[in-house]
């Protein structure tokens, strides 16, 4: 029923390593090493990861930042990996970014109107119809009209990445690119706009490609949710599916590492596995199974053949040689939510369902 | 990328600088209005004279062509004759350079000897009576033009107190064997412990005046580096693990915050070298300074040439040393090199 | 009773009625306001709370290294009978660094760039807590005799002991050439190396990756039990907090509002402050997340009269503002600082539970809800 | 059942003027803390004063001089090398013009000189570092090869062998000083963009689809003009500097124009007898030298920038 808008096909990007006298490429770091996936219109997909994991450089090269070494980016049906002027203009009217740090991303001598004004300034909007629009995205951001004239050192981290968002939708794009927008807020506010984002998407049909390196974030608010390891994607599917079963070492490692805080929640947690080791550079990835330095898993073949992506019942698609052949011994099962979750979508239909997790294809 | 590489490229990259300085000399000369053959021959010489000139210094051949001609002779040291002198220019300023080398060579010492210290303790003092008095001598030290410190360091200490000579580099009682021409070390190998002494007693004013702006700098960029690496968590760590205090300040902070003053100390050459302009005049030091102004005042074109490219090529070969010493000081200039791109 | 001292007698650290504040060009900043708080031998406490509330200031008030001005310090600290407060700096200077060791936040940060990890470490190992060392007698040890190959040895031990790969060529490495983890191990290793009876940390870990992170705490927890040590640790994380502690203080605005034994503060949160903030935590239950708390962290300056919280708080009501509230405590082990447990006052509110508290943070968010939802128009 | 006890200060304004109200306030509060941070230095204000005061001697030389006729080619040798009396403040010189006259007068071309290089330097070194470190690249190899080739000698070296090029003068001395100083700047700007061009906030500004202008200008030139303001001021005191130094060793202002530089060159001819012709203009340039520093450094701390000399 859903139309893709957003799709990325096996897309690289590498960026070059230089050395000597003469600074000649001598090799590459391989930040982004053949990821693909779709997000459909009005969906949520979470792009997960460790530092060096290539996760911020898919964003960025999505929206023209970077430019692509390899693959495809297809948006709303128009390929746009090299954009002409014309398609970079279109796309920018379009798809809009969130950046991490809420401070750095706010220009510091300007204040918060004039920061919000810039996209639509840029497209001509005339001043009047800015102000007004500015009022009414503040507004929207659960701000209000005191905040026009004041500088970002004034604001709490919370109210800047507020009118980083604001800036964001303030030209109505279909596409959001979150990267990491709570990771540098506290808790309490990190919910705050989580909520925020939640309520936006619903109201203004927004499609968002959220950048976390947190899982328990994306658990209520992502349809889709993809691993990323060393600038691969290691497993990807239906985000109730993925925390369900994880079925990749790393998923589970991912998950089992999160600190909770309560024993019930303990019991949605795979067994402890802590990892060996530290993530490898990415100029120097492992051959065969690129996680296999650090999985408890390992087999002779891992080191040897890369693994592909296997079809798993329930749908999420994993590269790991050792699940196909382990898989019931080995990995066990967490508590399936999605029998709550059912309940809540039956029983809060149009109030105050907005937690729930929302299953599309029902 | 090995930090050798990055050092071959830094002076790769001071060549070239020196190329362009060439090329802007060079430009200087012949493309703007005045003929250096009529300058050299001065007003009165006729017409003739000046063509003939001209002809003899090729400048009637093409642009280029004259700009080969004068690298090929910077290159081999051939920096033709002195108008002034009369001699090879090469041989004036080898015979020059060593009096301001030794002049630059103690402005720095007492640059460093005094500025270093001061800046530790005004930074340990923050905002107490100690870093109020430094930060004074430090507006002093770079507000008071050199050349006038120079002429009342003459006033006070020469014709006052008559303490110090207040020209020239030894008294003419003593004759020493210019070997080397930096005559605190001619002194001392031949064993003249009373010339040595004089030599000190000629250098100590002019020095001192000469190092006067780049103490303040120094004082000032130690003490804004050692507070800022004061705050840093590692030195709250050293601290907090009972290390002694003067450890931590002389060893693991003064280390950190060395390397501001040491990117500065390259800056403060260059600003010494031009001082130097201005003090050797005062004193009447016979350095290639003064004999660089000298060649200006009498249009001695050849002359200002070769005082240009000396000392280019100084400023570009202590900047290269200093880069070298960075990468020894703090390992992050030389890893970061390595690893970036 | 005082909740100073909750698990009772002989505490290796307890603090006092603490008092910090700033002297700045804007003013008095009163940035930790009266922290009771201790330690018992052998004991894990955590402090909690999120930026700004006055727990790094707190530790740093405990060991000596906020300069004294622009800060002003008041109160009692006593570690293991000794007032601190009052004690000569080179005596205080003895216990720090022997007795008492710390490992700061931020491993990137923590370890000086310009010298080497094994320099970093001998020194330590020869010279932490011995702050009256000489230059000459430095000189003498450092340089003669076997007494610094001695002190190697010992910190590749340690290094070892942290389960550090290869221990030999981190020492003759740089900080800046080990990855964050491994910093953290050098950071730990280094505050172990004198064995010291009580650790203060500082947020240890949280910058660091999650899969790294895990690693770093379970060999934490293994050297605690080990050497024996009583902890004083920091954290923005609940989850952290609750993975290692076994008592909890939570702190906001400068006060301690809630402390409780590990289990019974996550089971059963009281302050209004604390429920709100395990409430805002998302959940792997796939639970709803509650919306945060309104607002944000109260400006030192000029902070809010009577409970801090209240501008923030679902439940205030007139008392809040007029005066601070008292510690009201829970059983032996545990208090609250909030009026809702006070049976003096008429609270127009009962005490609410953790449940009510993310009901109440929804409701809250629902007014907005209905504001942007006019607005946005779809 | 919370709403009246949960929110402080979400409340909307009523009308326009409230909000206009509102925001000149606190653009009024920005300054209002910026000056009295500025004013708490006692240094700063001092040097501020000293500036002000000069500057307005300088303006009105030729009213407030006790001899503005002394400024140029004047002698009266019966008054010559006269010490300090009430006549002359500061004594004669050797040709018994007024001192402080013709000290007055040297601020005035001190100051044209001021204005005369930065006018050029500094508009011209903004410009060539934002675009060096805004494109980075090529443009910004070609761009800094050439800053570092100007910087390969002292200022006064270099204004030394254009002069002597050319004809020893005031102007081309500040010709060969502006040709040069541009450098510093471009400098300065170009490491502050080359950091700030990796900030979000540029990037932000470049997927709302702002074009290299409204990057460079808009965004970017902002961040730039306290260090710049801050750098400038210190300029001032440094090109006053040079400049003295070029008319001391005579290839700047040129007798019997009234040079600070010149007068301590001629006076020292005089020492130790009539040491005030020396001096007073020496200390002249020293306190009007000083006063840019203090200032200059009152600034940097205003502003908590990094900039040195």
């Amino acid at each position: 029923m859903s139309e893709t808008l957003l799709a990325v096909d096996d897309l690289e990007k590498y960026f070059p390593v230089k050395s000597g006298v003469l600074k000649r490429t001598t090799g590459h770091v391989k930040a982004v090493d053949g990821v693909s996936f779709q997000i459909d219109r009005g969906e949520t997909m979470a792009l997960i990861g460790e530092s060096g994991s290539g996760k911020s450089t898919v964003a960025k090269t999505i929206v023209g930042l970077h430019e692509a070494t390899g693959g495809t980016v297809w948006f709303d049906g128009e390929d746009v990996t090299h954009p002409s002027e014309e398609q970079l203009d279109e796309m920018r009217d379009r798809i809009q970014m969130v950046f991490q740090d809420p401070t750095s991303s706010l220009n510091p001598r300007r204040t918060v109107g004039t920061s919000i004004e810039v996209p639509m300034q840029v497209r001509g909007v005339p001043a009047p119809e800015r102000q007004e629009r500015i009022s009414e995205l503040l507004d929207l951001v659960e701000l209000n009209d005191e905040y026009l004239y004041k500088y970002p050192h004034e604001l709490s981290g919370g109210q800047k990445q507020r009118i980083n968002i604001a800036r964001a939708i303030s030209i109505e794009p279909d596409l959001l690119l979150l990267d990491e927008p709570t990771s540098a807020l506290d808790v309490s506010v990190q919910a705050k706009i989580i909520g925020l984002l939640e309520d936006l998407q619903r109201e203004l049909d927004l499609t968002y490609l959220f950048i976390t390196h947190d899982l328990s974030l994306v658990r209520n608010f992502a349809d889709e949710t993809a691993v990323m390891y060393l600038g691969q994607i290691q497993e990807k599917g239906p985000t109730r599916e993925v925390f369900h079963r994880p079925r990749h070492p790393y998923s589970r490692a991912l998950l089992s590492a999160i600190p909770v805080t309560s024993e019930e929640e303990e019991s949605y947690k795979p067994r402890h596995e802590p990892l060996e080791g530290e993530i490898p550079s990415p100029r120097d990835v492992p051959s065969g199974c690129r996680f296999r330095t650090r999985c408890p898993y390992e087999t002779a073949t891992c080191e040897t053949v890369e693994p592909a992506f296997t079809d798993t019942d329930g749908g999420p698609l994993v590269r790991c040689h050792v699940y196909d052949e382990n898989y019931a011994d080995e990995f066990d099962e967490v508590p399936d939510v999605g029998a709550t979750a059912a309940v809540d979508d039956t029983s809060s239909d149009g109030g105050s369902g907005q937690f729930a997790v929302t299953s599309d294809g029902e | 990328m090995k930090y050798w590489q990055y050092l071959v490229r830094r002076l790769t990259g001071g060549v070239v600088s020196l190329l362009g300085l060439s090329i802007i000399i060079f430009g200087v000369s012949r493309i703007l209005p005045g003929n250096p053959a009529r300058m050299a021959l001065g007003a009165m010489a006729s017409e003739k004279q000046v063509r003939e000139l001209s002809r003899e210094m090729g400048l009637t051949d093409p642009l280029w062509q004259q700009y080969v001609q004068y690298m090929q002779g910077l290159l081999t040291g051939d920096l033709g004759q002195s108008l002034e002198t009369k001699r090879e220019v090469a041989t004036d300023i080898a015979q020059y350079l060593p009096a301001t080398l030794e002049l630059i060579t103690v402005a720095m010492m007492f640059t460093v000897v005094f500025g270093i210290p001061l800046g530790v303790i005004a930074a340990q003092n923050k905002d107490g009576a100690v870093d109020h008095a430094t930060r004074l001598v430090a507006f002093f030290s770079v507000s008071v033009p050199g050349f006038f410190i120079g002429v009342m360091f003459q006033l006070i200490f020469g014709y006052l107190l008559e303490w110090f000579p207040i020209t020239g580099r030894l008294a003419s009682e003593y004759s020493v064997d210019r070997e080397t021409g930096f005559l605190l070390v001619d002194t001392l190998a031949a064993g003249q412990v009373d010339a040595h002494l004089n030599v000190w007693l000629h250098l100590l004013l002019p020095a001192l005046a000469l190092s006067m702006a780049g103490m303040g700098q120094v004082m000032r960029i130690t003490r804004s580096s050692m507070i800022d690496v004061q705050d840093q968590d590692y030195v709250a760590a050293e601290r907090g693990f009972g290390l002694p205090s003067w450890l931590v300040t002389y060893k693991y902070t003064l280390k950190n915050a060395f390397v501001p003053t040491l990117t500065i100390l390259g800056l403060l050459y260059a600003s010494l070298l031009g001082n130097a302009f201005l003090i050797e005049v005062v004193f009447s030091w016979p350095g290639l300074a003064l004999y660089g102004v000298t060649a200006v005042m009498n249009n001695d074109f050849n002359a200002v040439v070769g005082v240009t490219m000396t000392i280019g090529v100084a400023f570009v070969s202590i900047n290269f040393v200093i880069d070298v010493l960075l990468g020894r000081v703090d390992p992050r200039i030389r890893l970061q090199v390595e690893e970036a791109t | 009773m005082t909740l100073a001292e909750p698990i009772g007698d002989d505490p290796i650290l307890s603090v006092r009625d603490l008092h910090v504040g700033f002297d700045s060009f804007d003013g008095f900043a009163d940035v930790v306001d009266g922290v009771d708080l201790s330690v018992g031998r052998g004991e894990v406490v955590t402090v909690a709370g999120e930026t700004g509330c006055g727990k790094s200031v707190t530790m740093k008030a405990i060991l000596r290294l906020l300069s004294e001005p622009p800060a002003q310090i008041e109160g009692e600290i006593t570690f293991d009978g000794t007032e601190l407060r009052s004690l000569p700096k080179r005596e205080f200077d003895r216990l720090k660094g022997r007795r008492m060791s710390l490992i700061f936040q931020d491993p990137m940060s923590s370890l000086n760039p310009t010298f080497t990890v094994g320099e970093q470490l001998a020194d330590t190992a020869q010279f932490g807590g011995r702050s009256d060392t000489g230059v000459l007698e430095y000189v003498r040890r450092r340089y003669l005799g076997g007494e610094r190959a001695e002190a190697r040895e010992r910190a590749v031990e340690m290094l070892r002991e942290v389960q550090m790969p290869d221990p030999e060529s981190v020492m003759e490495s740089y900080p800046t050439q080990l990855s964050g983890g491994m910093r953290q191990r050098v950071l730990i290793a280094q505050a172990l190396l004198n064995d010291p009876d009580l650790l203060i940390a500082d947020e240890i870990g949280t910058a660091l990756d999650v899969t790294i992170h895990d690693q770093i705490m379970t060999l934490l927890e293994d050297l605690i039990a080990d050497h024996d040590l009583s902890v004083l640790m920091i954290t923005h994380n609940l989850g952290v907090a609750r993975q290692v502690s076994d008592r909890i203080y939570v702190m906001y605005g400068g006060r301690i509002v809630e402390t409780a034994p590990t289990a019974a503060l996550f089971d059963a949160p009281k302050h209004p402050y604390t429920q709100g903030l395990v409430a805002s935590i998302p959940r792997l239950t796939g639970d709803p997340m509650a919306e945060g708390i309104d607002g944000s962290v109260p400006e030192y300056l000029d902070p809010p009269s009577g409970c801090r919280f209240h501008p923030r708080c679902p439940y205030a009501h007139e008392a809040c503002r007029e005066h601070r509230p008292e510690t009201i405590p829970v059983g032996t082990d545990a208090g609250v600082e909030c009026v809702l447990y006070d049976d003096r006052h008429d609270a127009p509110y009962d005490a609410p539970t953790l449940e009510t508290t993310r009901a109440q943070m929804g409701t809250i968010a629902d007014q907005s809800q209905t504001t942007a939802s006019e607005l946005g128009g779809d | 059942m919370s709403t009246e006890t949960t929110d402080a200060g979400q409340s909307t304004p009523e009308s326009e003027s409230l909000l206009d109200s509102v925001v000149s306030q606190q653009r009024r509060e920005l300054w209002a803390r910026a000056w009295k941070r500025f004013v708490s230095r006692p240094m700063s204000v001092a040097g501020l004063l000293i500036i002000l005061v000069v500057v307005v001697a300088a303006l009105l030389a030729p009213v407030v001089a006790p001899y503005p006729e002394h400024a140029g080619k004047y002698t009266d040798f019966a008054a010559a090398l006269q010490g300090p009396s009430l006549d002359h403040p500061l004594g004669t010189d050797h040709v018994g013009r007024d001192v402080l006259s013709r000290i007055l007068f040297g601020y005035r071309l001190s100051l044209m000189m001021v204005g005369v290089v930065l006018g050029f330097g500094v508009p011209v070194g903004v410009v060539l570092g934002l675009v060096a470190g805004y494109y980075g690249g090529w443009t910004e190899t070609i761009i800094m090869r050439l800053t570092d080739t100007a910087l390969a000698l002292p200022p006064l070296v270099m204004a030394l062998a254009i002069t002597s090029a050319l004809q020893p003068t005031l102007w081309n001395a500040m010709l060969a000083i502006a040709a040069l100083w541009w450098t510093w700047h471009t400098r300065l700007v170009q490491s502050i963009v080359a950091s700030e061009r990796t900030e979000e906030y540029v990037q932000a500004a470049e997927l709302a689809g702002a074009g290299p202008l409204h990057v460079m200008f808009r965004e970017i030139l902002p961040n730039t003009l306290s260090p710049i303001l801050v750098k400038v001021t210190l300029d001032a005191g440094f090109v006053i500097l040079i400049g003295a130094g070029l008319s001391f060793i005579g290839v700047g202002v040129q007798p019997p124009q009234p040079g600070l530089g010149t007068m301590v060159s001629q006076g020292t001819n005089y020492l130790p007898d009539s040491w005030w012709f020396a001096v007073f203009p020496g200390l002249a340039i020293f306190i009007l030298v000083m006063g840019f520093n203090m200032l200059g450094d009152g600034l940097r701390d205003v502003f908590d920038v990094e900039v040195n000399r």
